[in-house]
């Protein structure tokens, strides 16, 4: 459909395409400069590889030291903050290891791991997995050393968020998930909330231009403009007011007046 | 072969499948009428043979007959429960095909698949192989034998499961003489220990040999059918008169 | 099991509403398989068929290769690919990645083995039992492979449809060439893949549904035209 | 194209320093692929050739469908199973999901399909060939079945190997109901998928290197069991 | 046909294919020694004829001079560059394969095969049809046809290309009285007109009626090889005397 329109390609990750953040955000970008944005949602660590390869234009992922990285070996021209979320803990509602409502993220993650809870991690290089490794040695453990009940009960599934999701709920496991995918994910089972809050919790979105010196291709002003927009009032207003089932999801970096918009939601196939 | 015949044709017990009764038979393919309108009645006892051109309805008769084929019109019956009908008929086929093992192996399926008791088998399977002259060839891998001994080895096949009925579809066509000539003294011997012979054949001498009753064929009707010495002496037909002379027939 | 039901009366509105979303997808799915099983065709049966007439040294390796190539993981062919297509790749000039084209080119090499392989197994076969009519007849090789070829076309009717399946039902290498962007590669296959990643699991199998319903159509209308075929030949 | 150097070295170096973790998850794929074959054989090759043999009202429509599944998306097989596999699932109380079994049981209802319409194809063409010939002799038709399916072991030999193929490559459904989790489920595609999401392409591609050989090795094993016979039969 | 096998037999511009020389020619399959040092010179001109029980080697020493199989010893010489020769013989199997078409696509094919000129065709396929009777059935489908209309359209096949050397693997075993004559006088005039044939078969009458010379084939080794006349007064050998008399042979 939108063969002839200019356009650029946005690699990304899934929770902001699988949240329903970007079906929010672009077509009001494409409603304001007539350019389309095409989002390959992958993990962070391959949205950046794509990045590398110059098959990407724009970046939009969150792992800090990563994107970092990658501008300081020439692959992106800057990388500028748009907006962070949150990561939360979900596990069984009985809670075996009775870390509901607990403000500690790292006290938290030491008794699931010490009572030897089965806890279900990415374990795929992704911006998540990344950010529980971190969480992990915040905690001072070794998730594959320090386990109560000897290895098996932590388990990776080398997948996406969802599929990992889909894993715990079955297995009643604990897991790290960040909000969106959290709210907007439908086959909970038995899994609630439990640990929320926790500024180590936070999870900041850069975003960055590919470096057109690397790769003459890429559509550097497009890409610009799309970014200059995602850090415009009217870009960071858009993300402001993106709810999910009447949740804030993601928070611009910069405050802005909340626009009376609508809600927005996820939009699927067959979503009127 | 030709001691056992009667005891599996079992007129006492079982009594007879026969008379087979053909009452305006018909069969069409692609819209054409191959064969139309064939009635007869073939009793106990004796040869019949089907003699006509190329292409006149021989082969489609004897299938229709051993219910390979389920006619287009008309009918096709036997004596007896039609369960039990084809389990005491055996048919070769013109063109036979082998299973890709060995020619005795070929025999052994027949015998199972006919649930011949497994005390018999060697016995026929030995009888089976004499008479057509295969002993030398039991272990040769059937689908490589020649022509002829493909031929013997359906012939075999059928006279194993000692059949009440059997059809034979030229038997004879790739045989060498030697074998032709055997082969004709085992038919008149099944023959006359009780199983009925119904073959169709090209060749004319052999048909004078061993007939008792002869079906002309014509262009997928049958234009007589009569005791075989009045066929020879004189056909009623000016088809089969020329036939006999051995012109062609348009 | 409410799932099922779920699944099955969501199909059932998708498709009752002719949701104007999921026909863009159905079309999409539908130019790429096919397009991709008429190429993998216009090379297999040709090559199966080469394979099944000519003799020549490491023509068994040849085969086996084929027969393993049947169990190339659509993953690391869609990778391979990838790397070729990316920009920084020998093919990247060309601009093909994240576009329809990739992807029909994925399922082209995904569905060359399988045919290929299918074809040389009936082909094979035939020409056992036809190699000395035709050599007698004085027809060379390559006219002997293309009257087999035409020979077996109902046989290699199911060849071919194993063929589309493979392509139809593919989900690793489109997704990695594609990208499932919306409204511009993304197909059947990877929109179940990512409602599945979401939690939308009634959803997914919905679209599953739909997929499968689609490919039964589809096959009843090739067993159709073989069986007029087959008619027409008597 | 450095990745795919990369790639071959770093496949020869897995191989070569006989890595445990890669050699636990060969066998399992192994173990998993070849117990899902066998067992799609044993239900497959009969029910493919009942469909070439037997003559029943509906008969058609069960072919089509039977073709029409060679297209169902692995995915779509894994979540159905899911479903209900799960613990909230009718079979829940099993305690299958995430097991091997579970990867198996995808597998084996995954290969099916193809083993059966594919063994429909061959059979249906030989039963045509035979039909009069076993009528004739009393065998009954589920004699002719048996009988057949052996006439056409070379041939179903090229149909199992398509089988083979399918479950070693396929990824999407033991994904799904064997989660990927390391030391139980992780088999060779799941890996890859893993590798390749993680963006550690060269690994990826190494792992599918590995898994190719692996797939042409047994296939050169089956091929030379296969010309034995056909040495032996003549 | 008649009239057109001399062009294409082509003694003058061309030169003869002829003769054909087979020496010490043996073959063997599964480690058994199916023919054995057969050794002969056929000259063109006249019909040679092969006799032989079932089994003696008649099939294998057809297909080996015709390029079938590969000899396991000994050779198989004609007169001329390997490619050329084949592509002026034809033979018509014992058990021919025809295609799943129509009878005169099956002749379409076996032209458009042979390189044929366009303008050829069509007569040529007329005069096949003809000769072998086969007219009213050119749209029938091939492998619907009876066993002996199959072998008229094997033979029509292999005459309308108009070879130099024919190889008839027993050419009237499925044929009816009528069509065997007719298609012996047809051999016996595309004989005269410079086509050789060499052809099997168990009909002695007709070996008789058509043989210039005969060789005799027992147990894979060639017994005797004479002109006709004087095999069928006297044959050499004890096996050719036994199977003159249609006595079998072990
Ligand atoms: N399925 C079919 N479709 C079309 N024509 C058919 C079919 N089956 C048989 N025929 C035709 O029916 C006719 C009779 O066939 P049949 O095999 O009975 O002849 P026949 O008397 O046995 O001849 P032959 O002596 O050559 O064996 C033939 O002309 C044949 O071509
Ligand atoms: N590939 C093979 N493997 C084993 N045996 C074979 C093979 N080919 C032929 N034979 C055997 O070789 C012998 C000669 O076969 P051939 O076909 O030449 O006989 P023939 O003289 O033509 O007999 P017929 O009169 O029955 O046609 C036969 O006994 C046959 O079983
Ligand atoms: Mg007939
Ligand atoms: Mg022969």
């Amino acid at each position: 459909a939108a063969e002839a329109a200019p356009y650029i390609v946005l690699a990304s990750t899934t929770s902001t395409r699988d949240s329903g953040l970007l079906d929010w955000l672009i077509p009001a970008f494409r409603a304001r400069t007539g350019i389309d944005v095409r989002v390959v949602a992958v993990g962070t660590g391959r949205a950046i590889r794509l990045a590398e390869r110059g098959d990407a234009d724009v970046l939009l992922v969150h792992h800090r030291p990563s994107e970092e990285a990658f501008v300081r070996a020439g692959h992106g021209v800057e990388r500028f903050e748009v907006m962070w979320n949150d990561f939360v803990v979900a596990g069984p509602r009985e809670d075996p290891a009775g870390v509901r409502g607990l403000s500690d993220v790292a006290v938290a993650l030491a008794r699931i791991a010490r009572g030897g809870h089965l806890f279900v991690s990415r374990g795929d290089e992704s911006g998540t997995h990344k950010k529980e490794m971190e969480l992990w040695r915040a905690a001072g453990i070794d998730p594959h050393r320090d386990w109560g009940a000897g290895p098996g009960a932590y388990r990776e599934t080398g997948t996406g968020m969802g599929a990992t999701l889909n894993v715990a709920s079955e297995l009643g496991a604990y897991v790290l998930v960040d909000r969106g995918t959290w709210i907007s994910f439908r086959n909970r089972g038995a899994l609630d909330l439990l640990v929320v809050g926790d500024p180590l919790l936070r999870n900041p979105y850069g975003v960055i231009l590919v470096h057109p010196a690397r790769h003459p291709h890429v559509k550097a002003e497009l890409g610009q403009r799309f970014i200059d927009w995602l850090l415009s009032d009217a870009g960071q207003a858009r993300i402001a007011a993106f709810r999910l089932e009447g949740e804030v999801l993601f928070h611009p970096v910069r405050d802005v007046d909340p626009p009376a918009a609508p809600g927005a939601s996820s939009r699927r196939i067959g979503s009127p | 072969m030709a001691e056992g015949a009667r005891s599996a044709a079992g007129f006492g017990e079982r009594g007879s499948i026969l008379p087979l009764r053909v009452e305006g038979l018909g069969y069409r393919a692609r819209g054409e009428w191959l064969l139309r309108d064939v009635s007869f009645t073939l009793r106990a006892g004796g040869i019949a043979v089907l003699l006509g051109p190329n292409g006149a309805g021989k082969s489609l008769t004897l299938r229709l007959c051993h219910g390979m084929l389920r006619p287009s019109g008309g009918l096709v019956s036997w004596n007896g429960p039609p369960a039990e009908v084809r389990g005491r008929q055996a048919m070769v086929f013109q063109r036979p095909r082998v299973l890709r093992r060995s020619v005795r192996a070929n025999l052994a399926f027949a015998l199972r698949a006919r649930r011949v008791p497994r005390a018999l088998r060697d016995a026929r399977t030995r009888e089976a192989l004499a008479v057509t002259g295969l002993d030398a060839l039991e272990h040769r891998p059937a689908h490589r034998l020649s022509e002829g001994e493909r031929h013997r080895l359906a012939l075999a096949r059928a006279f194993v499961v000692e059949p009440e009925v059997v059809f034979l579809d030229e038997p004879t066509a790739s045989l060498d003489p030697a074998a032709t000539a055997a082969l004709e003294g085992a038919i008149r011997r099944v023959a006359a220990d009780g199983t009925k012979v119904i073959l169709s054949t090209h060749d004319l001498g052999q048909a004078r040999r061993l007939a008792d009753e002869v079906l002309f064929f014509h262009r997928g009707r049958l234009l007589e059918k009569t005791p075989a010495e009045s066929f020879f002496r004189g056909p009623r037909t000016p088809e089969a008169r020329a036939f006999l002379k051995g012109e062609l027939l348009a | 099991m409410s799932e099922f039901q779920d699944a099955f009366v969501q199909a059932a509105r998708l498709l009752g509403r002719a949701d104007p979303e999921l026909l863009e997808i159905i079309a999409l799915s539908l130019r790429v398989s096919l397009t991709a099983l008429v190429l993998a065709c216009a090379v297999g049966l040709p090559m199966g068929a080469a394979l099944g007439v000519f003799r020549f040294p490491g023509r068994r390796a040849a085969v086996t290769l084929l027969n393993a190539l049947m169990g190339l993981p659509p993953v690391v062919l869609g990778l391979a690919l990838y790397l070729v297509l990316s920009r920084s790749g020998p093919l990247g000039f060309l601009g093909l990645l994240f576009t329809p084209t990739a992807m029909i080119l994925a399922q082209w090499l995904l569905v060359i083995p399988i045919v290929a392989a299918l074809t040389r197994q009936v082909v094979e076969d035939l020409h056992e039992e036809w190699e000395e009519e035709f050599r007698s007849l004085g027809a060379g090789r390559l006219r002997s492979l293309f009257e087999l070829l035409y020979e077996a076309r109902f046989q290699l009717a199911t060849a071919t449809l194993a063929g589309f399946g493979r392509a139809i039902a593919e989900v690793g290498a489109v997704l990695i060439v594609g990208g499932n962007i919306a409204h511009v590669t993304r197909v059947m296959t990877t929109a179940i893949a990512m409602e599945t990643n979401k939690g939308e699991l009634s959803l997914a199998l919905a679209l599953g549904i739909v997929l499968v319903a689609l490919s039964f159509l589809i096959n009843a209308g090739l067993v159709a035209v073989q069986e007029l075929g087959r008619v027409a030949r008597g």
